[in-house]
């Protein structure tokens, strides 16, 4: 985590006007790239974050000997023009970690041992990027996921909570995720009460830690009323 | 594609028929979206039918070719994002990619659309690198047009960022337009048997015999080519091509003035 | 491993046991050996059981960070070498050696270990770059935890080179101690089923549900944080493994500081 | 293209001394490479192309899924010491593109359909770099697959075509392409009127481009006949 | 080689005050590496490696072609921190050069054609280098194979020679090697009288290069005796 | 190679005999060709028989090693082009081509062939860096040698190229030799049976023992040595090898500088 002089909250208020419990503005949609079997598009703020499905669909030859079970593909990258200076092309180390562990968040949810010799391949594409990318990228998968019709025992919930000057926060920007003192992804399945992805970085106490956590649960309700919106509206057309 | 199914689209071309109803020399329907990418200091997205490519701009510094000490640097990536078809691979660019992105940069570059003198920050040490970064979204056919288009369009609306008392790049504040003096656009007409067609989709560039892009300023003047497929040419063909080329650019040019999507 | 086998392990967990006899709650027995590379500025040897790992530390001229002009650089890296287990394969990091270097690098970098602004030589130019190389020699499970407590004590006794009239790097003068502010244990419970466990073997690791590896400070801050596993956890269950590694840090540091292998 | 104040064409005549429709000086060597089943050594000018072509032969197993026609492959090479300033070994970004559309020039010669489950490989070095390189590279191409009695429906003609201070010009060498105005380097068949590899740079008028065209076409018939006589001088040796 | 004002032998002594024929202390042990089928570590002076030998192993399919006979694969890898400057991440030249030099060494002692589809992985880590690192690894790859129980014609012994100062020495250090007037690494089999690996840098009359390599063979018995003490010491535990 | 083939040549050898009509130590017929590559700074092309090589040296801006801050640097590259043998396949430099750069980069570096002191531009800040890169065109066995000596007799016609006012290279202006202070040849003893040859040919490499490379000086001294093959060698096989290559050696020098393409 980085210093500044600058608060990051003023009057009760975040840099952005938000509360400290404030979403930012979510848009969702789905059946965004026709080619691919599921797709959606999802922005928290000014974050956003595009994916494609495919799947399941057979594995070639050379991935046969490990799939007794389907498998899951991840390959969560970011545009180069997403952040201020043009990102390389090609997985960073820190894309590579992510794409592993916005993987276990999503297999929970899939079947995949009912497809034998298939992989669902799920690749996320981050055109802008403002903080909580990873978490913005999970709930597109979510729902690029149930766009493919590929059978799901629940939706996936990605929401971001931290602390910032001594405040707790939930989904934070860019800036926030900077300059905090603590920054919190996690993923959960919301009718299942089950985590499926936590990452910690930062410095705070037991309590806080649990505290956050119970935070993002609850606040995260509301973005799963909306992936439900989202799919309801597309098939209501 | 099945052979039936390539045979069909075949005939309907024998016809003078597309598969969408289009007629031979016809675009699809066209949308252009400017500055759509936040973080970049230019973008756009443009859709043909169902071909959505984005194209971002980044400023960042760099070093001028020797040649050119005062001269700023442009260069063109692309990546088939496994994402916008499902043969598309995950993986460093290969011959496709590095192909589409260069004619791309070609068609920029030899217009001489941007003026790169004015790119100089600090003569043979220090200049402004423009990154042009091509991602399909989704291929459905005609992706160096779409991916052409979207480059210019972003290029244009491209704005460069101050340099703030410790010389360092302030991207919140993005000034100075990047100065770009040509607009040329990119046509490429598809060759089946004796029939010419414009904007092939992703099914008909499959049953061509060969293509030839050809980038087109506003004066009418050629400043890139490119063909592709496995079948030769005639020198008439080429003529033929040129002429549909030039003749399709003045007519997108004008759609894209109008800021209407299609055509009759 | 064998179905019977990982059944046999369950079976043992639900009575509370282990294969080799520990409690749930139990450490293996632990080695800690100091400046055990003559090469290194500074480096550690950890056992845990039969899992072993080296760290070395190395500390080179790097250029600072744009937004930390004055803050010297860490940088941690992880090579599963083939060496260390069966199915570790040569070639560049994959997916888990890259975890695992992140999940260290966290676990010492958020909890500002390491006085990074003591690091400047001179200021937006040129500071200390600290690399932190794990290597594990042998994996028996837990690498994690035993990769950080190596880097950890690495660290602490790396002492940093003298810079000679000309401004090279004299490695055979190490003098002052690398400014170390905090010692940050990393403790990674797992679960399976409704047992949780600590530092688990190879074997068991193969059986359990999920993990929570959580780094701990010496005032019993959290400072870094990560799940693995595929299976979800509670609220619940966060929380009781939030208590656990809370709890088992204060018993390691004691372990560790007074210089005990075993606790009962 | 890069400006310079030098002026490319003085008093009717080019740098090198050419009239503008002038060719340089053309050397043409089949049978250089013993171990290869074909080769051949190519100059125009300073520019030196070699190439060996090995095939048809196996395909390696990885390959076989996409064989029910032979294939070709085509490997475009500069070496280090070609260019000014050294350049780096591995393939760049424009050998990669040259690897590419050398092969599409080359492939409608060949009856690859023939020979299912086999390649033509034909690899390219270029030795020395002035200009034209890829149209030379064509030409020795084409001898060394005819050198290696790979069956083949014409010859493949390489040359390049530009414009320099308003003048048409033909074969430009590495000073011309540089600072030319435009630059067309293009591929045909000279007995089937076929243009298999056309590109273009610069910037020209309708007219100028196709009349650049024709003056390749006209004046390729000249590198046709050097290419016959190549292949004569050896089968009667 | 590079030049030094530094003598390198004063009086008859050498830097660390070895005489010229001295080999530094030597350390040997086997078994250190739960996991793998055989693995050793050994120290010359400064210089450690430590190596894990696993197999014979199933060759995955992708190999299976080249193995009427098994293989050895053989990784000599330098640990970043084991240099002065920290070595990058993944294999040098000069470490691609070395694992193919030790392999050679080694693989005259296996009988590998008794054991087809197989292949034995050795895979070494030098930990510290003070010069002779390449001796030293295959010193420890002769015991971890050994250790492995993997059938040997004989054990394979290493040394390095060289010359400084006018002065014919053994085994040398870092600063030795870099500022040597020759630098002789060499392996052989104790019984056999077998040269496996021979390598030579600098400047000697043909007449000192043979000494060297006599004085290796003579100095190397002592070698051989400590594998063989080490071997037993193991098996007598 | 079929078995009956490798026998063939096997019994061949016994009688001391090879397949094309040489004696066992006797040269093939040998060509030299200087300032072949127009565009290189030195070059040559070497033929032993089928074998051709060629090495091009190119000179550029580098850095010094910190060690030797008033030195130039040499570096030696290989590839083994596809183009020279129908095993070689394209890619990254692979083992033996890592190795028969390095073996030909120690014959000159260890002969002190290059006075290295001459190549300072700054000292500790610029100096020239001399390229050496190697290019089989026809691999018929014996590239060592025949890369060793296209890349000495390359080096001494490198010419080094003038700086212009603003201190740029102008490669059009090439002045001073590059200082070659010796000229080491490779001579490649190979080992089959009892027997001893030189300058095998690839049918030759394949029935081989061993093979053994010395680079000799012209004063009879070696420079460097380098054994290959998976067959162990006595300390007599070593004595007699040293003994061939320096004595083949003087007959090769004097070749060379006869100017005469075979030896008796």
């Amino acid at each position: 985590m980085m210093k500044t002089d600058e608060k990051m909250i003023v009057k009760g208020k975040r840099l952005d006007g938000r509360k400290p419990d404030d979403l930012r503005k979510i848009e969702m949609e789905v059946g965004v790239i026709p080619n691919a079997d599921g797709s959606s598009k999802v922005s928290f703020g000014k974050t956003t974050a595009i994916v494609a499905v495919y799947g399941p669909r057979s594995l070639f030859p050379r991935h046969l000997q490990e799939s007794e079970s389907g498998i899951i593909q991840f390959k969560y990258d970011m545009a180069t023009f997403s952040v201020d200076d043009r990102k390389r092309p090609g997985p960073s180390r820190r894309e590579t970690e992510i794409s592993k562990v916005a993987r276990l968040a999503i297999e929970p949810v899939l079947f995949l041992k009912n497809y034998p010799k298939t992989t669902v391949d799920v690749f996320v594409e981050i055109l802008q990027a403002d903080g909580s990318t990873r978490v913005t990228a999970i709930n597109a998968a979510s729902l690029a996921l149930a766009d493919a019709g590929v059978p799901m025992r629940d939706l996936v919930v990605g929401l971001s909570g931290g602390k910032v000057d001594d405040t707790l926060i939930l989904d934070l920007c860019g800036k926030e995720d900077n300059y905090s003192d603590a920054d919190v992804p996690m993923a959960f399945l919301p009718n299942k009460n089950e985590i499926t992805l936590l990452q910690m970085d930062g410095r705070l106490t037991p309590e806080e830690t649990k505290q956050i956590i119970r935070n993002i649960l609850h606040a995260g309700k509301e973005i799963y009323k909306k992936q439900v919106e989202t799919l309801k509206r597309k098939y209501s057309e | 594609m099945s052979d039936m199914r390539a045979d069909y689209i075949l005939k309907l071309l024998e016809k003078d028929e597309r598969l969408d109803g289009r007629k031979l020399d016809q675009f699809r329907e066209i949308s252009i979206e400017k500055n759509i990418i936040a973080t970049a200091e230019g973008s756009a997205k443009v859709k043909l039918g169902k071909t959505e490519v984005i194209v971002g701009v980044k400023m960042n510094f760099g070093e001028p070719f020797p040649d050119m000490p005062d001269a700023g640097v442009l260069r063109t990536e692309a990546e088939l994002m496994p994402m916008a078809h499902p043969d598309f691979t995950s993986g460093p660019p290969g011959e496709d990619a590095t192909e589409i992105a260069r004619v791309i940069d070609r068609g920029i570059r030899e217009s001489e659309s941007i003026d790169v003198e004015k790119l100089c920050i600090t003569k043979g040490e220090k200049v402004w690198s423009v990154f042009v970064d091509f991602y399909p979204i989704n291929h459905d056919g005609n992706l160096i047009d779409a991916g052409s288009l979207a480059a210019i369009v972003a290029l244009k609306n491209t704005r460069i960022p101050e340099l703030d008392k410790e010389g360092k790049i302030d991207r919140e504040k993005l000034k100075n337009p990047l100065p770009v003096m040509h607009f040329p656009l990119m046509i490429t007409v598809g060759k089946v048997g004796n029939k010419m067609i414009i904007d092939p989709t992703f099914e008909e560039e499959q049953v061509l015999d060969s293509k030839l892009s050809i980038a087109v300023t506003e004066e009418g003047k050629v400043v890139a080519m490119q063909k592709s497929g496995s079948v030769g040419l005639t020198d008439d063909d080429v003529d033929n091509m040129i002429d549909i080329a030039v003749k399709k650019s003045k007519e997108l040019r004008k759609l894209i003035e109008d800021g209407k999507k299609t055509s009759k």
